[in-house]
């Protein structure tokens, strides 16, 4: 059971409260009407499916409800950061930021 | 019968007794006994039966890595507990124990002529025969495989007991209350830190528990852990478990424990739990889990009475028996020296320590010789004499062919430590082969942890309390001292047992696998361990490989000629020891299984004798039989009344979602395929919203308050993954749009009336609104008062009925209901459940998504093309819609269909072809998606999704059944009242 | 005019528990789920009399009406009067917001005595030490199967917000757990 | 290849077992192949064989990063039935199941198929209107499928509660007499012992690292930890990494790869005769020949590659096993598993030619995979050899992703196991 950190309630709740949703950071396209079936067949349903690390949506279903980011390694299930729905795509924390504890939702999956 | 109980040893209390029976004999027990402790003092060693051979077992070890000592335990007839491991039961007085997976007796098995044809069932043999004749296998030879194999019985009765399930968090969690594990504990615990100690014995201690001679503080190493227990448990910020066991290491430091809450007790208080499951999120985890030691592997190392040298040691010093009158040791490691040398001082007869190392630690050797111990260094056991007990050893100096038997009644052996690094490699932990003491070892700790003691294989004490106190976190410091620095160990096949030999040398005790059976599957090409294992069944017993895995490895490894890390160590799963399902599930069974959601307004239901359906977790009226009635007598009443005067229903658990804000009809218009702008406050729209693939998603009646606030409505099962689906467009795809979305389906009771009277049946209840047709027409919303409560009216049908749908604040539904029914019985008005509401809906050619439509069916193809804008831009599901397939001709459409017979109703799930007579596999054109007796127009009617449906109106169809073909004509879906004018009143 | 409907209280007169917990059906309360951007905070909290709480899991009351921070733009107001939530509410209707009425929705369970945190720890998967979850301290979480809302109202007292369909469980499982909570 | 009999064993038997030969070899791998299959587990073992003896390609290597059948293969509850709504289901889970038939007798080598009958349990008028639509469909298909009165389904699988006062009391069940299981480790050897009789190199212990192009786009050959590789088609079947072996070749493909796991219990004497799945409850078990309770758990919910999952998967299970079978309270689960399953978003597999000349691709078999190994592994060497699906693969290619022709046997029947 994953413990995450939910960007919105500043703290690591239970797996148990979330909702996986999805590959994060494809965005709807803005003119989908008029995209190809290519273009839909790959917004809607081609994925990286990362081995390594992947950016990710989560919901917060049964706590404060808000969708956010997490960038994660999807071989350790570890969360490297978890961000606000929105942000544009975070870079992956270095050694230094994840030391730096004033980036507060940082957070090492087994550490918290 | 024979005592071995020696006065003056061990720890229990010899005047408190406990009686139990075994297979129907009646034994004493002392209370803190184990079971197999009680049964050694009673001379008892056989226990068990293998699994495969059926030769018969005693007790091996004195923990949960027992391999053969597996019984059937039971308080009464519902309490009987298949495969408890006689080391770590408790006898209980009154305890009823069985042994397993023999008959007719322990002592005379049938099954043991298996042994005698040994020969022909090496290991995979199954694979290269029972394959003639084809059918033969799961008729004939399966189901005698599968008689002989198994161990216990499965209990016959729902278990009476109950179980508790608990979430904890703490800072430290301590897993083992060893020496090591204490040492942590402690020194967490004065840190101030919310500390968790977890000891899978009765009492803490660990190997301190057999080991009489260390000395920790100045103490005894038993009682300085008793001490350090007594510190802990007065400790606020202490939690210390014994009985329990870590038997999970998941991700993110969370750790399953299983707590045995009464399983020891001969009377336990039925309030308690039987077991507790603890489910612990841990900021940091200390892994002192101690070692395991080895059996050795030599020929017929498997009788009764042949047991690994700390268990009889644990058994003298713990439990005060003595597990034999002539004892023999076999050893590689010193330690077991200290196990003939407390036997020797406790006054048995120790015939020889045989070593099969040519100098083993200088100290022990003469510290044995000293109290007149027969030491063989050199020397290897070979083989062994006796059939349901050891009665004598062969021993034969290594590499020479003489040999000399001694007679011994018990045999304690030790291949040296394995360190229990289970829940390290669980918590994936990167394990290093440490050639030099031949033991895997801890390299990489992945998660928040850390490994202490035994398990990390330090082997100096005070190097071992202090790696502990440090992990602890805390400035604590202790010291001891041992009487003896172990050395030794040995991996693999021991002398006589080699590679060219063809004994028994058992390396999996309850699997049967023999060192022999190891060598065959490389010779068969399995070289991964993972083949080995799964070929040969080592390790796949219930002790999953706690004493066999690295005999295996390394028997393997000789035969590969390669070095151990090069051909692998099978992964460590959980669970450590089998942990109960009851535990696992603990609350969620019975009522608290799924919660069984009921309506405001149920109680009434029931009063009025409804039988209900599960719809999702809902329980809904499905109709309301009248005394003599059936289901099918009950449903036509119900909708001849319904057309004729009226018929009421609970429709409360149709979803509902408040969309609230100044964009809220912009949002609406994104997530549904109609246009919303142009609905006014006060008028209803029936919405479809699809998908971004443009599939039917869900549907309902989407009412406009005012301006900014909807109502609006989804299917049953629908309502939280449309929720779920909205709020992800709203928060991530639209998050500029102000407008939010409130789960409303419980804040309100939802009662339909529908009929000719429905407006007579519910008009007096109503005030501040004109209900007539002109005021208040078909598709109408309003917020008014019923019987003095603000209410919501729908004017809505999903009978083609003049409908109302009245919303009432929940806890006023019972009483609205009654008084709406009060006033309907009147006037002749019924109560319709949802068999009648399919059955009216169905007359009109309603469609219930997820019913007629199933993720594949587009708007059109359901027959509501005209409910998707043309004008939209955009809406969730426009480009999908779009895509070849949606758009091609010949799609499977909704019709109605009529069977040619007025009397036959269709099965749902009926499939339609063209040609009945066609060979299989046939063309299938559709299926028939929704089917029933229609009282009101007396026949029967259907709805089927048809390839090409619309075209087909007048075409006959057929539905092929098992037993007859059905003939059916297509037609529109609309059956009753075509003109529509009903609705309207 | 109709005679006038009466309550029925889901878990009506509800009570049970064991040596060391407590429990019992809440009476009815008025509630409203309040939904708003920052820069309506100070307009609704004027007109709810109370000051909307802007950090995570906590909670602020004031004259009978505690509004529990759920989201950040969601709230749980709850006022154990007959307080006109809904009409307070619409008075800043100069500040962009949804207040739904959810009185009925909700029910709650009083879980009080030493041993209310274990007995919901039973079927919460949060940390309930006083230290993480201090007396005020709220979040919508789990219980068992069902959502729920807990809101810390003393030391040794929770309030267990539900929606009504699921009150038989929660009262169940509560009832089940209370037996096996230490305190 | 020595011919594995009776005899044969009683032979062995009077030496000591010292005859017997190694399974398979495992040669140092050649400069270059016709045919590359990339990954040892049962589909792609079974692919080489039914390309040597169907098509007479016998210059085939299959590249395992591991150990032979360490995947999926051996890791799965081995449920083998055909009893599915859609036309292009049928047809190759149909002709899985023939395959299955026979397959001990084709191998020599006793994969143990056990025809004891798999049983769908039906809670409620919506599940019930699904099996009958499944029974219909499949009567007319020509497979077997029968409804089941809830006494008829107690009489089946005697542990089964069909009390009324059950949460979700049974009203029926769809029977698949033909469904049962199989041994899932005997599948991978004994297609490997087959396939390498024939001349199939089986190379372990060897991870594909890279797919080398041509200049036209063509395959060539794969980059390994032992080097490079030619091969002139490569046939990718690499459940749970197939997104990874794919993206080396450039194609991203429609997948999600999510744990799943299984469990097992303690052994116990017979008790459980058949395989019993409930989509409302969420479970599916059966019993072992070692006496084991086999049961599969639910997919967790996030993407990953670490064959682990939550135990909340676990105790969720195992809550719809107590509750369909209350006598089993007391049984213990002895070890927990997970394996990676790729899925797609219609639940159906994928089998399909691919923008990139001369690889292929066989993937998104999701929780289905170890029933359809016979049959997805012939029609792939089909695919392999001629370049074009056999007609029974015909709707599994990629381009329904575009079309919209999509098999939705999740829409269809809320889970597919």
């Amino acid at each position: 059971m994953l413990l995450i950190h939910c960007p919105y309630c500043g703290e690591n709740r239970s797996e148990l409260e979330f909702r996986w949703a999805g590959e994060a950071h494809i965005a709807r396209p803005d003119t989908i009407s008029a995209i190809s079936d290519e273009e839909f067949a790959e917004y809607f349903f081609m994925r990286d499916n990362t081995k390594g690390i992947a950016w990710e949506r989560w919901r917060h279903i049964h706590g404060c409800g808000r969708f956010f980011n997490a960038i994660r390694d999807t071989v350790s299930d570890k969360f490297l950061l978890t961000y606000k729905a929105g942000l544009p795509r975070q870079p992956v924390p270095g050694a230094e930021a994840v030391a730096e504890p004033s980036v507060a939702s940082v957070v090492e999956g087994g550490a918290a | 019968m024979s005592n071995f109980r020696i006065k003056g040893a061990g720890r229990l209390t010899p005047a408190r007794t406990a009686r139990f029976t075994f297979d129907g004999r009646i034994y004493t027990a002392l209370e803190g006994d184990t079971v197999a402790s009680a049964l050694l003092a009673n001379g008892v060693h056989l226990m068990g039966r293998s699994f495969k051979y059926h030769r018969p077992r005693g007790i091996l070890t004195a923990g949960p890595e027992e391999p053969n000592a597996l019984l059937d335990v039971s308080r009464d007839a519902a309490r009987r507990q298949p495969n408890v491991r006689a080391s770590v039961q408790d006898v209980f007085d009154g305890a009823i124990i069985r042994s397993q997976n023999r008959w007719p007796f322990l002592s005379f098995d049938i099954g043991a002529f298996n042994n005698l044809l040994s020969a022909f069932f090496p290991a995979g043999f199954y694979y290269k025969t029972f394959m003639w004749p084809r059918e033969a296998w799961a008729k004939l030879y399966e189901p005698i495989i599968r008689r002989a194999a198994g161990l216990g019985v499965a209990p016959k009765e729902a278990d009476p007991d109950h179980y508790a399930n608990r979430f904890a968090h703490c800072d430290v969690l301590v897993a083992g209350a060893g020496a090591a594990g204490l040492a942590a504990a402690l020194s967490a615990a004065k840190t101030g830190a919310e500390v968790i100690l977890v000891d899978e014995r009765a009492e803490v201690g660990g190997a301190l528990l057999f080991d009489t001679a260390t000395t920790i503080d100045g103490k005894p190493g038993y009682d300085w852990a008793q001490d350090v227990f007594q510190q802990l448990k007065a400790m606020p910020n202490v939690r210390v478990l014994t009985r329990t066991t870590v038997f999970g290491y998941y991700n993110h430091n969370f750790l399953g424990l299983v707590e045995r809450v009464t399983d020891h007790l001969a009377n336990p208080d039925p309030s308690l739990p039987r077991e507790r499951l603890w489910q612990v999120r841990a900021r940091k985890v200390v892994l002192a889990t101690g070692a395991i030691e080895r059996h050795m592997v030599f020929a017929n190392n498997d009788r009764p009475g042949i047991m690994l040298a700390s268990a009889a040691r644990l058994y003298l010093n713990h439990y005060g028996v003595a597990v034999g009158s002539k004892v023999g040791v076999y050893t590689a490691h010193d330690s077991a020296y200290e196990a003939a040398i407390d036997l020797k001082r406790a006054g048995v007869d120790v015939v020889a320590i045989v070593d099969c190392r040519a100098k083993p630690g200088e100290a022990v050797v003469s510290a044995a010789r000293s109290l007149g111990i027969e030491v063989l260094t050199g020397y290897s056991v070979i083989d062994t004499g006796g059939r349901l007990r050891i009665s004598s050893m062969t021993v034969a100096r290594n590499g020479s062919s003489n040999n000399r038997k001694i007679p011994v009644d018990a045999l304690l052996m030790s291949g040296g430590w394995t360190p229990s690094v289970h829940l390290f490699s669980q918590s994936r932990g990167k394990l290093k082969f440490d050639a030099a003491s031949e033991r895997f070892l801890p390299d990489v700790h992945v998660q928040d942890c850390v490994s202490v003691g035994a398990c990390n294989g330090t082997d100096d004490l005070n190097a071992l309390l202090s790696e502990a106190a440090a992990a602890g976190g805390g400035e604590f410091s202790v010291s001891g001292e041992v009487a003896f620095a172990w050395t030794g160990g040995m991996i693999g096949a021991a002398e006589g047992a080699g590679k060219d030999k063809i004994v028994k040398a058992f390396v999996d005790f309850q699997h049967d696998v023999t060192a022999k059976d190891i060598r065959l599957a490389v010779r068969e090409g399995m070289h991964s361990i993972e083949h080995i294992k799964r070929f040969t069944t080592n390790g796949m017993a219930s002790d999953q490989g706690k004493l066999s895995n690295m005999h295996g490895l390394a028997i393997a490894a000789e035969m590969l000629g390669k070095e151990i890390p090069q051909v692998g160590l099978t992964t460590f799963r959980a669970p450590y020891t089998p942990v109960t399902y009851g535990t696992l599930i603990a609350h969620s069974r019975g009522d608290l299984f799924d919660p069984a959601r009921k309506t405001p307004l149920h109680a009434e239901l029931v009063k009025q004798g409804a039988e209900f359906e599960d719809v999702g977790n809902w329980k809904r009226a499905w109709y309301f039989p009248r005394r003599g009635e059936d289901m099918h007598a009950a449903v036509n009443r119900e909708c001849r009344t319904a057309r004729e005067v009226a018929g009421i229903f609970d429709a409360s658990t149709l979803g509902k979602i408040e969309v609230v804000g100044p964009d809220a009809a912009k949002f609406l218009n994104l997530m549904y395929t109609n246009a919303w702008d142009n609905l006014k406050p006060g008028k209803c729209r029936y919405g479809i919203m699809t998908r971004e693939d443009g599939f039917v998603y869900d549907d309902g009646v989407v009412g406009r308050l005012s301006e900014d606030r909807f109502h609006v409505t989804t299917t049953t099962g629908g309502a939280p993954r449309v929720l779920h689906h909205m709020e992800d467009y709203l928060q991530t795809e639209f998050p500029d749009l102000k407008v939010w979305l409130t789960s409303t389906t419980e804040q309100w009771a939802v009662i339909a009336v529908q009929g000719p009277k429905a407006r007579e049946i519910i008009a007096p209840l109503v005030e501040g609104l004109d209900l007539s047709n002109e005021a208040f027409p078909h598709m109408s919303v309003a917020e008014c008062t019923v019987m003095g409560v603000p209410a919501r009216l729908f004017r809505v049908s999903f009978t083609g009925e003049i409908g109302f749908e009245v919303n009432v604040p929940a806890d006023y539904g019972a009483a609205v209901w009654k008084a709406i029914w009060e006033r309907g019985q009147a006037l002749g008005a019924c109560l319709y459940g949802t068999e009648t509401m399919h059955v009216l809906r169905a007359e009109k050619g309603y469609i219930i998504v997820g019913q007629d439509t199933d993720g594949t069916v587009t708007p059109d193809d359901a027959g509501y093309g005209w409910a998707v804008s043309k004008k939209k831009t955009d809406f969730v599901g426009i480009r999908g819609l779009k895509r070849p397939d949606l758009m091609r001709e010949g799609r499977k459409q909704l019709v109605g269909l009529l069977t040619t017979d007025p009397t036959e109703v269709l099965e749902e799930g009926g499939q339609i072809v063209e040609n009945p007579n066609q060979v299989k596999p046939m063309t299938m054109l559709g299926h028939v998606t929704s089917a029933y007796w229609s009282e009101n127009l007396g026949r029967s009617i259907a709805i089927g999704l048809v390839a090409n449906g619309r075209a087909r109106m007048g075409e006959t169809l057929y539905v092929p059944m098992k037993d007859r073909t059905i003939a059916v004509e297509v037609t529109d879906m609309v059956f009753f009242d075509k003109e529509g004018g009903r609705i309207h009143g | 005019m109709a005679e006038l409907a009466t309550r029925t209280l889901p878990l009506a007169g509800a009570y049970g528990g064991s040596a060391t917990v407590q429990l019992q059906a809440a009476r009815p309360a008025e509630r409203i789920s309040l939904r708003a951007r920052a820069e309506a905070v100070e307009a609704l909290s004027v007109a709810l009399g109370l000051s909307l709480p802007t950090a995570p899991k906590t909670s602020a009351t004031a004259g009978g009406r505690t509004a529990l921070w759920l989201g950040p733009d969601e709230w749980l107001v709850i006022d154990e009067g007959d307080g006109g939530l809904m009409q307070a509410a619409a008075a800043a209707s100069g500040a962009v917001h949804s207040a739904t009425d959810v009185s009925h929705r909700n029910t709650a369970i009083l879980v009080s005595g030493p041993g209310a945190a274990n007995a919901l720890n039973a079927g919460c998967p949060l940390d309930l030490s006083l230290k993480a979850f201090p007396v005020g301290a709220c979040a919508r979480t789990l219980f068992g199967k069902i959502e729920v809302v807990l809101l810390r109202t003393g030391t040794d007292a929770f309030r267990l917000e539900c929606w009504r369909s699921f009150s038989d469980y929660a009262f169940g499982l509560l009832a089940e757990a209370a037996r096996d909570a230490e305190a | 290849m020595r011919k594995y009999s009776v005899f044969a064993l009683v032979k062995e038997a009077m030496r000591s077992h010292k005859g017997w030969e190694p399974h398979w070899v495992s040669p140092e791998p050649r400069s270059s192949y016709d045919v590359i299959i990339i990954g040892g587990g049962g589909h792609g073992l079974g692919a080489a064989y039914y390309l040597a003896k169907e098509h007479g390609i016998t210059n085939i290597a299959v590249i395992e990063r591991g150990w032979l059948g360490g995947g999926n293969t051996g890791r799965n509850t081995t449920i083998i039935r055909s009893n599915y709504l859609y036309e292009e289901s049928m047809d190759i889970y149909e002709h899985s199941l023939k395959l299955w038939e026979g397959l001990s007798q084709d191998l020599n080598y006793n994969v143990m198929y056990s025809p004891r009958g798999v049983m769908m349990l039906s809670h409620n008028t919506h599940d019930m209107q699904s099996f009958k639509r499944h029974i219909n469909a499949n009567r007319l298909y020509g497979i077997d499928n029968e409804w089941l009165t809830p006494e008829q389904a107690k009489k089946f699988c005697p542990p089964l509660d069909i009390s009324k006062t059950a949460r979700y009391p049974i009203n029926g069940a769809a029977l698949q007499k033909r469904g049962g299981t199989a041994r899932h480790d005997a599948v991978a050897w004994g297609y490997a012992r087959a396939a390498s009789d024939r001349g199939v190199h089986i190379i372990q212990n060897c991870e594909v690292t890279g797919i080398r192009r041509g200049p036209n786009g063509e395959v060539t050959g794969v980059e390994t930890s032992r080097g490079f590789i030619g091969a002139k088609k490569i046939g990718v079947s690499a459940a749970g990494h197939s997104s990874v072996v794919m993206q080396m070749a450039g194609v991203r493909v429609p997948l999600t790869s999510n744990p799943l796991q299984a469990l097992v219990s303690e052994p116990l004497k017979p008790i459980f005769p058949c395989v019993v799945m409930s989509n409302t409850v969420h479970a599916y078990i059966s019993q072992s020949d070692k006496g084991e309770l086999v049961i599969g758990a639910g997919t967790d919910q996030y993407h990953s590659y670490s064959q682990t999952g939550g135990l909340q998967i676990i105790t969720h299970t195992l809550d719809a096993i107590c509750e369909l079978f209350p006598i089993f309270r007391r049984v213990k689960m002895m070890r927990q598993w997970g394996g990676i399953t790729d899925n797609t978003p219609d639940r159906s597999a994928i089998q399909s030619v691919t923008p990139v000349p001369n690889l292929f691709v066989n993937c998104g078999w999701g929780t289905g995979g170890f029933k359809a190994t016979p049959g997805s592994a012939n029609l792939f060497a089909h695919l392999i050899a001629r370049g074009e699906p056999h007609p029974l693969a015909a709707g599994l290619t990629l381009d329904r992703f575009r079309t919209g022709r999509l098999i939705d046997e999740a829409a269809a029947a809320a889970v597919a196991h």
